[in-house]
């Protein structure tokens, strides 16, 4: 496996995160981290996202909450979570053991709670970033209620920056008109990356039982289905903001990756591959180094923004 | 560790619309038990995207049985799949029955039989005494699994059958099968272990409610991860919140389903 | 073929557009119609929404201009078209005779020309309704442009509706924050009927080309991939508004349309589907008709938003 | 009218990653012209979503014939189709060569040889003189075709090979030897008919014009209805503009095409 490509990435630039390589599992589809750990080696992955970490924990949504759909899922969990307490307490503790960048996904209904949020997170130690979700389908309140005009998001984002010394990722929706415009908000208000895409807002109905297939109604919309909708964002966005953009949205392989990094993501997230796949995150990074040896490319860095005009 | 392909060594039309694939599956075949479950995934493509949850069926030596009906698409893909090719799964997952109690009663319902059969012979092989109530739409389509099942277990375990038209064992829905070999049986501690779909799950959960009888049920739920990562799986918990159907499940006490919210 | 299921079904109350069925094919994947003469009876199917027609012929982007993605489709055709002159001297009067509903879809760059498309092709007759692209995100002036908010749609329509008795449809983009706001203000300002989705802006990337897959960079997604986001949409607006919703993003078969159907829509569009079968217009409506007849629905006008709640 | 299912009488590998398919098209091979194409899909369900364009390589009663190439997942799909099994099609689509000249020059580079070979064996039953031109990369993958096409045409029209690797005919390239022929043939009104990669096409377009020899090309094109309704399939125009490759095409006059812009 030696095809000497150098896969270390650092996301950022004042509060770096430096990562063995660009492939992160993705918020709300890698657990804790732990769920993953008789799948693979949690070392040896780039990083990963925590499921969405609230102040009190949250029961989620009425079943059924997820079903499948043409190349792509639908999902309204509904930020079901252990919780601040028992997180800081039961997972984080064994999160700090592991040899990966640990990202907390955190989700508020009140730029106070992102805050608190972000101060607890920041004073525990362990964690490497944090990426606030502004743009979770969901939840009433909150989310992407917040996540779809850049006011708010500035707001979240300069609350969480002026707490917290660690590295604040912001994650964006997709359902906005004007992405660039909700970015520039995030990076001025001192965010150190984006993050995007969260899932599309859709729904699925069962025309037999003349019933929404999600007891939530609409829910959010991933894989690869949603693909071409995140190159495009990302494409977008890296171009309009200086601070790196981590891209995500339907990425399976290390191709689909290639192409996120040659749109301008610094590193990349997969989500709904990880249920393909358990290993998908390292299966990813495998084919993305092959790729890169195949290509004479020696430093998967070298990809980043690298499409040509 | 991870996921694995495995060989299709066999993927036999026992009745119609029933199958049942044999695998080569040595790093999953050993560590697997009754009422755990396998992610498989029945196309290399997107479509069907998504992994789908089967019970084991049984395990001998490296080979994985899986039972299952055509429902959907997945199913009708899985059902063409030759002898030879290998598919993408992984597992066991999930908690399976406790079988530690004595002569237990083991209900299954339709493809219920999938995981209650491997649960019988898992018995069967220790020598210990069982009951096990299967209950069918009727013989037809299931002759040669009911055969099989009972030329495996004969002298054994003690099976009896029902079917809604009469044609196998009893005329009657299982749950009164059920009712009459609880009647019969003195008390014991293995309690009633069932599989089935969900009205007969929740009426197998009032019958033993009813007589005091300790129950555990397998469940189903749709599930995209299955290792408790994606909390798709949701079960209304008796106590308020949800249970992971492929974490704290499938198999659950009856007593910790809020049957109400199901 | 006798299933005794009444297929017919009216848009819209004060300019009613009656169909034989409900399923018209869409704009831009059925041509002028007549390409599809040998492949199916056009008299047989719902209707059919030509391709965009501008004031001038355009020649349309530069290729590649269409990309397979998964479950999708991306096109960056740049509106191409004969322009109003070709159509309304060779391709109307042929269209004419046809035992279909003809609804024409038009683009402007500006709110002037969308009023001298209307005015022109209301005179010309023949037209069973005009369908305003206020939502085509491959051109660069007007299209989305015009279409991502309330204001300048209202003022399209408006311009519209004062030099036309046609029934008028607006055809509304999914890239947008708030489709229910846009959606109302064309109601508000007199259209008869909104035609939604429009394709979703999405890219694709030839990793080992380092390259856009299209030579416009970005192009609409459409196809199976985006009808959880269709429907979506299609649930919100047909709530929102009291004009009639047709439903398009992804149907390839009945059961897609009932699903639609039973979202709000009072009829649907078969878009990319003709891709995958030329006949597909009349197979959706065959298969729409076997699926009431199963659900002892006599007739399909009744599934219309009956999604139980 | 409209597509049909075809059921598949063989799909032959003929050497590696090409493969030759026959199809009982009843409603398609009687009509098929040479040059004219195809649109094929090789899955059932949404991956891959588009149909596929291939030319015509024979037609023979209600046997419809291509020859085609594994370079991606839809043809790695169609190359695993077995007989018996049905296909989607719809055709014979767009125009194809005007043979309607006098001992036409036939000329085609690599998988280019699907039409010309169609062309070829139209011209030979009708007893029709002309010359093929044929250049592969070499001989290895391509000896059935090769041989086979050598005994198909034997005695009816000159077929002279040339291989990049020297392995058959002339070493080089085939525009190479469609100078030689051009220069040792007379004039004729038949002009010279090619397919091939877009460089060969843009080459031999070249030649011809330098020659002042009438030259007709068949290009490709991303393609998605195939009936001129998607405008997907856009060749750059001669005139400025765009021509579709589905139905102004695939053939076209090598000067109506702007080889700048392509
Ligand atoms: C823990 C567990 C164990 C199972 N064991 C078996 C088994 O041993 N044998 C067997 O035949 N089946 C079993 N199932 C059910 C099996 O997973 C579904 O039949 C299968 O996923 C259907 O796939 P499909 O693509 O054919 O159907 P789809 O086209 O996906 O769906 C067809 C129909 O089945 C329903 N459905 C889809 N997925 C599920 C699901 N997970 N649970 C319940 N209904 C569903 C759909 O709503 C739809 O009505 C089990 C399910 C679970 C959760
Ligand atoms: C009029 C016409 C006639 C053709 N005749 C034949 C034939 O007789 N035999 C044959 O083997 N092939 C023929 N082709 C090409 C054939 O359509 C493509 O090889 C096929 O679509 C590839 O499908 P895929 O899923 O395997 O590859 P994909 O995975 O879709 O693509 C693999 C590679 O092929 C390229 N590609 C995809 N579609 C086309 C296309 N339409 N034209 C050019 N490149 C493409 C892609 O950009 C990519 O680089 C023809 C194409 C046209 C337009
Ligand atoms: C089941 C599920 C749960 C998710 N939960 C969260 C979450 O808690 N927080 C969050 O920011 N994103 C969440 N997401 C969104 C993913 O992180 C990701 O943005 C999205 O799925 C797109 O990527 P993909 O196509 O690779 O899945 C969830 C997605 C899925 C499928
Ligand atoms: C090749 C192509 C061309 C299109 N051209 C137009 C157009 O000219 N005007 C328009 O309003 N919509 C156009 N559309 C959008 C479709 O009418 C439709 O809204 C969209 O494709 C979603 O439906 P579908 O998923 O069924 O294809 C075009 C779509 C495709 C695929
Ligand atoms: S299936 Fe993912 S948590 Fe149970
Ligand atoms: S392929 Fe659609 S116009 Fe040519």
């Amino acid at each position: 496996m030696s095809k000497s490509v150098d896969m270390a990435v650092t996301v950022g630039a004042d509060r770096p995160v430096r990562l063995k390589n660009p492939v992160i599992a993705a918020s709300g589809t890698f657990g804790y981290g732990l769920e993953y750990a008789d799948q693979l080696d949690l070392g040896a992955i780039g990083g990963f996202v925590t499921k969405g970490v609230s102040l009190k924990p949250r029961d989620g949504n009425p079943p059924p909450r997820i079903c499948e759909t043409a190349a792509g899922m639908l999902n309204a969990i509904g930020l079901a979570n252990v919780g601040l307490e028992v997180f800081l307490g039961e997972k984080l503790p064994k999160l700090r053991k592991l040899d990966t960048a640990v990202v907390v996904n955190l989700y508020g209904e009140a730029v106070e709670e992102f805050a608190e949020l972000a101060r607890r997170l920041s004073e525990a130690g362990g964690v490497a970033a944090l990426e606030l979700n502004v743009s979770c389908p969901n939840v009433k309140a909150g989310g992407m209620a917040f996540g779809c005009a850049p006011g708010p998001v500035g707001e979240i984002t300069a609350a969480v920056r002026a707490v917290t010394d660690l590295p604040v990722w912001v994650k964006l929706t997709p359902n906005v008109t004007d992405p660039v415009g909700i970015a520039r908000a995030a990076a001025a208000a001192g965010a150190d990356a984006l993050c995007l895409i969260n899932t599309l807002l859709g729904m699925a109905i069962d025309a037999r039982r003349k019933r929404p297939r999600l007891a939530n109604l609409y829910g959010g919309l991933s894989g690869p289905a949603i693909k071409p909708v995140a190159l495009r964002m990302v494409h977008q966005v890296s171009r309009a903001v200086a601070i790196p953009v981590v891209g995500l949205g339907g990425i399976v392989t290390g191709e689909d990756a290639a192409e996120f990094l040659l749109a301008g993501a610094s590193a990349v997230q997969v989500g709904t591959a990880n249920f393909l796949d358990p290993a998908a995150c390292l299966r990813v990074a495998a084919e993305l180094e092959d790729f890169c040896a195949d290509q004479g490319v020696t430093a998967v860095a070298d990809l980043v923004g690298g499409l040509a005009a | 560790m991870g996921a694995i392909w495995a060989e299709v060594k066999e993927n036999r039309k026992l009745g119609e619309g029933i199958y049942r694939l044999t695998l080569h599956a040595p790093a999953i075949a050993p560590k697997a038990r009754p009422g755990q479950f396998v992610m498989l995934r029945v196309a290399h493509g997107n479509d069907p995207l998504l992994a789908r949850p089967f019970s084991i069926h049984g395990a001998a030596g490296e080979e994985l049985l899986i039972l299952y009906k055509v429902v959907g698409r997945g199913t009708r893909i899985l059902s063409q799949v030759r002898t030879g090719k290998t598919l993408f799964l992984w597992g066991p997952l999930g908690r399976g029955f406790d079988l530690s109690g004595e002569r237990p009663v083991l209900v299954a319902g339709g493809m219920g039989i999938a995981p209650m059969a491997f649960a019988a012979r898992w018995l069967a092989a220790q020598g210990r005494p069982a009951a096990f109530c299967a209950g069918l739409p009727g013989l037809a389509g299931w002759e040669h699994l009911a055969r099989g099942l009972e030329e495996e277990l004969a002298g054994s375990l003690s099976l009896a059958w029902s079917s809604e038209d009469g044609s196998l064992g009893r005329r009657g829905l299982v749950t009164e099968l059920l009712s009459d070999t609880l009647a019969a049986a003195g008390a014991s501690s293995g309690g009633v272990l069932a599989c089935g779909p969900m009205p007969m799950l929740r009426a197998v959960a009032r019958v033993c409610a009813q007589r005091g009888v300790a129950c555990q049920v397998s469940l189903e739920a749709p599930m995209a991860c299955g290792l408790g990562a994606c909390l798709g799986c949701a079960i209304p918990a008796a106590g308020g919140g949800y249970l992971r159907a492929c974490q704290e499940g499938p198999v659950l006490a009856a007593a910790a389903v809020d049957w109400e919210r199901v």
